[in-house]
């Protein structure tokens, strides 16, 4: 799960990682309670989850009460990217004498931590990235030992910085590896870290994506996820230990399958034949007919879906457990809406038997590219 | 032959005394699989499917010579059971679950490294050597011995293959679950060299997906050491791509390393065969054994 | 360096190790200004380093406060084993349902920490492990890993412990581990550990070890070395960073070598030649002239030893340095000590020639065995 | 030949600018070793004998492809000096220290299992063969290139030994302080099968003492895997056995291992010969080479 800016700037303050605190307003009287004077010019940032906020007006400045006022009356409620904008966070505006960027991120290529600094931050880093690599370094931690001061030196020798940073930038990277472990963090990026004109390191920005199967050990974060501006789907489905993912707005057909590697496969024949998914369902493993029946009921609470194919091949998932699903979501679900189940796998005879005897009856297919098939053809058919 | 279980392994099933795990004893037993001995702390001294059960992993090695295990424990969990059995010296670790936090498996990937033991998964269905053994939870009537050597990060694109692959009348010498985690204990790389060794496994098909650099790694490797015929397939062209909201991932993958497209460059630029879908992967691989 | 037993058990107390809490006493005095009440019977027990310490008279039992006074009267000041007592430590006497064993040691075969446990504990557990070691259970410990429940529950299937000792023994190791890697241990031993009437488990004595090489980073340590009872020349030496090291109380030679091979072959040659050793001080390397010259003033002034044996092979020592130590020593030290150099290595001829004009003359061997001789000689001629 | 260092090794000094390091750093130039670079955190930039000093490990191996590094950093840092060293992949550590924490050196010891680098010492003289390349502290004078491969946890008493070889006319191919820690790098065993694959070297000598038993594990593997002729030395028979406070030290040590007898023991059952003394090592040597 990824956090919220003013999330990430509250556990940032735990880890004695410094940053440009503000406030957090989420309606226009909340400027006039905090009892807090605000001293201009301040930075009013929406709080959303959206890449390249700044560009998208997502980011703007103040220079007194009154501009304060209708900016952020102005951004909350309005939307960006597409997102509603429930949260604003107020800060003071820091002039930076420079940009820097710092990040660690788990990196699946070399299986390990991954530290990596730029002396170029801020909002063109990944252009940097693009054009000149060798301006951002890289630098692999081993995952029990952690940050060691040699990596900062090899920062400061790599971007030419004066040593005279080189212990603030080892005690940041320090910080931020402690929070990356302690809060099973995929990614802690700090962009721009801004040094002040008194040489400060501040964490301006701030990006956390928090592994998902973590949160058992982290409460905290759990309740926040539900503040997280995200389709109500996505929420229902999480409920149940399904991930649901939205795909394409133009798409029709809903895909549920009990495999992420199931599901791109069929959303990728489907694109053979030219359908568009609306969006697909991961039961995961070993899901019940109870569980299997409201996946279906997700799926189909979705105003686009109009077909949705089931393709499972059960080895944890039993067949017969599908098969009941199927029958229990058929018997409550609205009509006009098209299942087509296709079936593989442990018990496949029994969970056949059942489809087989469902009214309104369930095509079943032999195939996923049947399945597939059956589908497309049935909406080139409504679509007549 | 056939690689990592067959006739010699002497399984050991961790977390037997679950649900999951008695189901599969069960179903791993009547296979054929040699199962020694179960694990479920605190419920030593009793017996599973006329498996005795221990509290510890390294008493059913020391009493019954377990050398591979299977690992049926829930995610929280999960990593634990892993620990213990690389602490009790098991050359072969399989684990199945789903949602293993990665910071746990980041750590136990790097002690396996120092071990030298192999983890399979997690989130994998496990390994099976047609009708030798299998340990994994896997329905094993759609397998049929024979030589084609299967890797895959997705269980369900898997099945899919074998099912289409056994009505063709082709059968598999060994089919791994290398699992669809972050951070799994081997991918592609660590087991390509073991079929290319197997004198039984005369074509390797590697089914892949979107994400990491599995592929691509495995790609250098099946063009510098890899005689035998490889088919790919590359699962999520169409998929969504994840917003990402950092930078890190973009700064990271900024040679495109990732991309089904990218992978399905180097792979075929390494000599493998590409499928369009599984399926195709039949077709081919029919056609290379003809 | 090792711990008297009541400084362990204050160290074990910061870890939430339970021990049996008691009261050091150094004069008798301090039983009445202790303003604690006894509760009888009590224990006295002698804080002095040697093993046997029960055996040997150094733990005693009082049922009242005569009894008490009488036994810690006549305790203080004693010797026990050759040691004299300094401070008694004072606890209430409980009864053990069972004893046992339980410690962290760093085990050189394995080359990592290695946790024992022995449901047999006590005074003879030494017995145990030599007839029937098959009573003490080892488990292996990953350095950065530490101690998991799987090793407890081992633990309790090897030596047939009910599982309701699970969580108990399992944090016990926990905290024991802790402080073994935190406060730089080779050996963190609990015996016995005793299990009350009530399934408490009480670390009754606790027996500790510290790597002298760490002390830098424990400086609570190294204030209270001071306060063991040890050879004051081992203290004088420690001071200039060398290991004094007393050997044989009827031995007449001291041999002084820049590394402890050399000091041991060279302690094997005298013991050839049926010559005993006093004792060895080993420079360690790299030692300047001044150093050396109080390395043998060190040396001489045991009253036992008549000749000293200096054998250098010189790579980070140099030999010029040695030769300089050596004049500047003998011109201040007594004549009746009698004194020969071997060297060889890094600027040997330098040395050499140093050597050659002191006065009175220093005999300068060509090989240990020729310096061996030479002193083995004179000591035969001397007492003939 | 010869094992670990010789004209092809590239030495890396790290602590470069302290007064060991650079007094030692003109002997190895002197010498003849090929060092190609040195590491000084904070003096990067300047030079030390001629020789470029770099601020970090990782810059000296890219700028100037150092394989090998040898370690003159006093030992609270030691350590940390190694992590550097391992982390910038240098596949061969050398470090010299005496008075490392044995707790610092275990965490290296077992990181470097699993980055799968060899580190000599600490503790140790370091490495030489003679006439090629020194890495070390060692008075390189008494040296002479020649056949017997040497491993010594004691420096004084190899020096001794091979100044006598030398005088005796017996030249070394290469000369290994294993060191004398608790925890070294490197033991014996793992340092045998070089000697046993090197051409040049024709006989082993093995300069033990008591404690640990490395010796132990040596013989067993002497006994099974090295065909050439060993000569071995333990120091210690009449040092006064430390007293133990705890019983761990007897538990873990009942075996009788440990001690000089013992050693002496296993080691001839597996066929090395026994010296008395270190002149008693060269006068077996001698004749063996005959």
């Amino acid at each position: 799960m990824k956090l919220l800016e003013y999330k990430a700037q509250e556990l940032f303050d735990l880890y004695n990682i410094p940053t440009n605190k503000g406030i957090v307003v989420d309606k226009l009287d909340d400027l006039k309670t905090t009892g807090k004077e605000f001293s201009f010019p301040v930075v009013v940032k929406a709080q959303v989850l959206v890449g390249g906020r700044g560009k998208a007006g997502g980011i703007k400045f103040a220079e007194n009460k009154e501009e304060l006022e209708n900016i952020v009356s102005q951004m909350l409620g309005s939307t960006l990217k597409g997102l509603p904008v429930k949260k604003v966070l107020v800060t003071r505006k820091i002039t930076a004498e420079k940009e820097w960027y710092l990040s660690i991120t788990l990196d699946r290529k070399i299986k390990a931590p991954l530290l990596m600094f730029s002396s170029q931050g801020g909002m063109d880093i990944e252009e940097v990235a693009k054009e000149t690599p060798e301006k951002i370094v890289r630098v692999p931690v081993e995952p029990l030992e952690g940050i060691r001061d040699h990596m900062a030196w090899y920062i400061l020798d790599k971007t030419g910085i004066d040593s005279s940073f080189l212990t603030p930038l080892f005690k940041l990277s320090e910080n931020l590896y402690r929070f990356f472990r302690e809060y099973d963090c995929l990614l802690a990026e700090i962009n721009p870290l801004m040094v002040t004109a008194d040489g400060q390191l501040l964490a301006v920005d701030a990006k956390v994506d928090i592994d998902d199967s973590s949160l058992f050990r982290h409460p905290d974060m759990v309740k926040f996820r539900d503040e997280l501006t995200e389709d109500p789907l996505v929420i229902e489905a999480r409920k149940y230990n399904f991930l649901y993912i939205p795909i394409d707005t133009e798409g029709r057909v809903g895909v549920i399958s009990n495999g992420s590697g199931m599901l791109m496969s069929t959303i990728d024949l489907f694109s053979q034949k030219g359908v568009k998914a609306a969006c697909a369902l991961d039961l995961g493993g070993g899901a019940t007919y109870d569980r299997i029946a409201k996946a279906i009921e997700i799926v189909f609470s979705n105003p686009q879906v109009e077909a949705v194919l089931i393709n499972i091949f059960g080895g944890i998932t039993r067949c017969d457990e599908v098969a009941r699903g199927v029958e229990l979501a058929r018997r409550e679900a609205t009509l006009d809406k098209f299942l087509v189940v296709r079936m593989e796998g442990t018990n496949r005879e029994i969970g056949v038997e059942i489809v087989r005897n469902i009214t309104p009856p369930v095509p079943l297919a032999e195939s996923v590219q049947e399945g597939v098939e059956i589908v497309s053809e049935w909406l080139k058919e409504r679509n007549r | 032959m056939s690689i990592l279980v067959d006739e010699n392994t002497r399984l050991l099933v961790q977390g037997i005394t679950g649900r999951e795990g008695t189901f599969h004893t069960q179903q791993m037993l009547e296979y054929g699989t040699n199962i020694v001995a179960g694990v479920t702390p605190g419920k030593g001294g009793g017996e599973v499917e006329g498996v005795p059960v221990f509290n510890t992993v390294r008493q059913a090695v020391e009493e019954r010579g377990a050398n591979a295990t299977v690992i049926f424990v829930p995610p929280r969990l999960n990593v634990s059971a892993v620990y213990e059995a690389m602490y009790a010296g098991i050359p072969l670790i399989i684990t199945i679950a789903e949602g293993v936090p990665v910071h746990d498996m980041l750590g136990a990937y790097h002690l396996s490294q120092k071990k030298k033991c192999r983890i399979i998964g997690p989130n994998s269905f496990g390994v099976i050597s047609p009708g030798k053994s299998k340990a994994g939870f896997m329905s094993h009537k759609i397998f049929s011995p024979g030589k084609v050597g299967i890797l895959s990060r997705s269980a369900t694109n898997c099945y899919e293959t074998v099912f289409l692959m056994t009505r063709e009348g082709i059968g598999q010498s060994t089919v791994v679950g290398v699992g669809g985690d972050m951070i799994p204990g081997s991918t592609f790389v660590d087991l390509l060299p073991l079929f290319q060794e197997d004198p039984e496994t005369e074509a390797i098909v590697l089914i892949g997906e979107i994400g990491g650099n599995d592929e691509e790694i495995a790609a250098k490797y099946i063009k510098n050491n890899i005689t035998k015929p490889v088919v790919a397939f590359i699962a999520g062209k169409n998929a969504p791509r994840e917003k990402s909201m950092g930078h890190a991932g973009a700064i990271v993958s900024a040679g495109g390393e990732g991309s089904a497209q990218n992978k399905e460059e180097v792979l075929q630029e390494a000599g493998a065969y590409i499928a369009e879908s599984t399926a195709h992967i039949v077709e081919i691989v029919k056609t290379i054994l003809q």
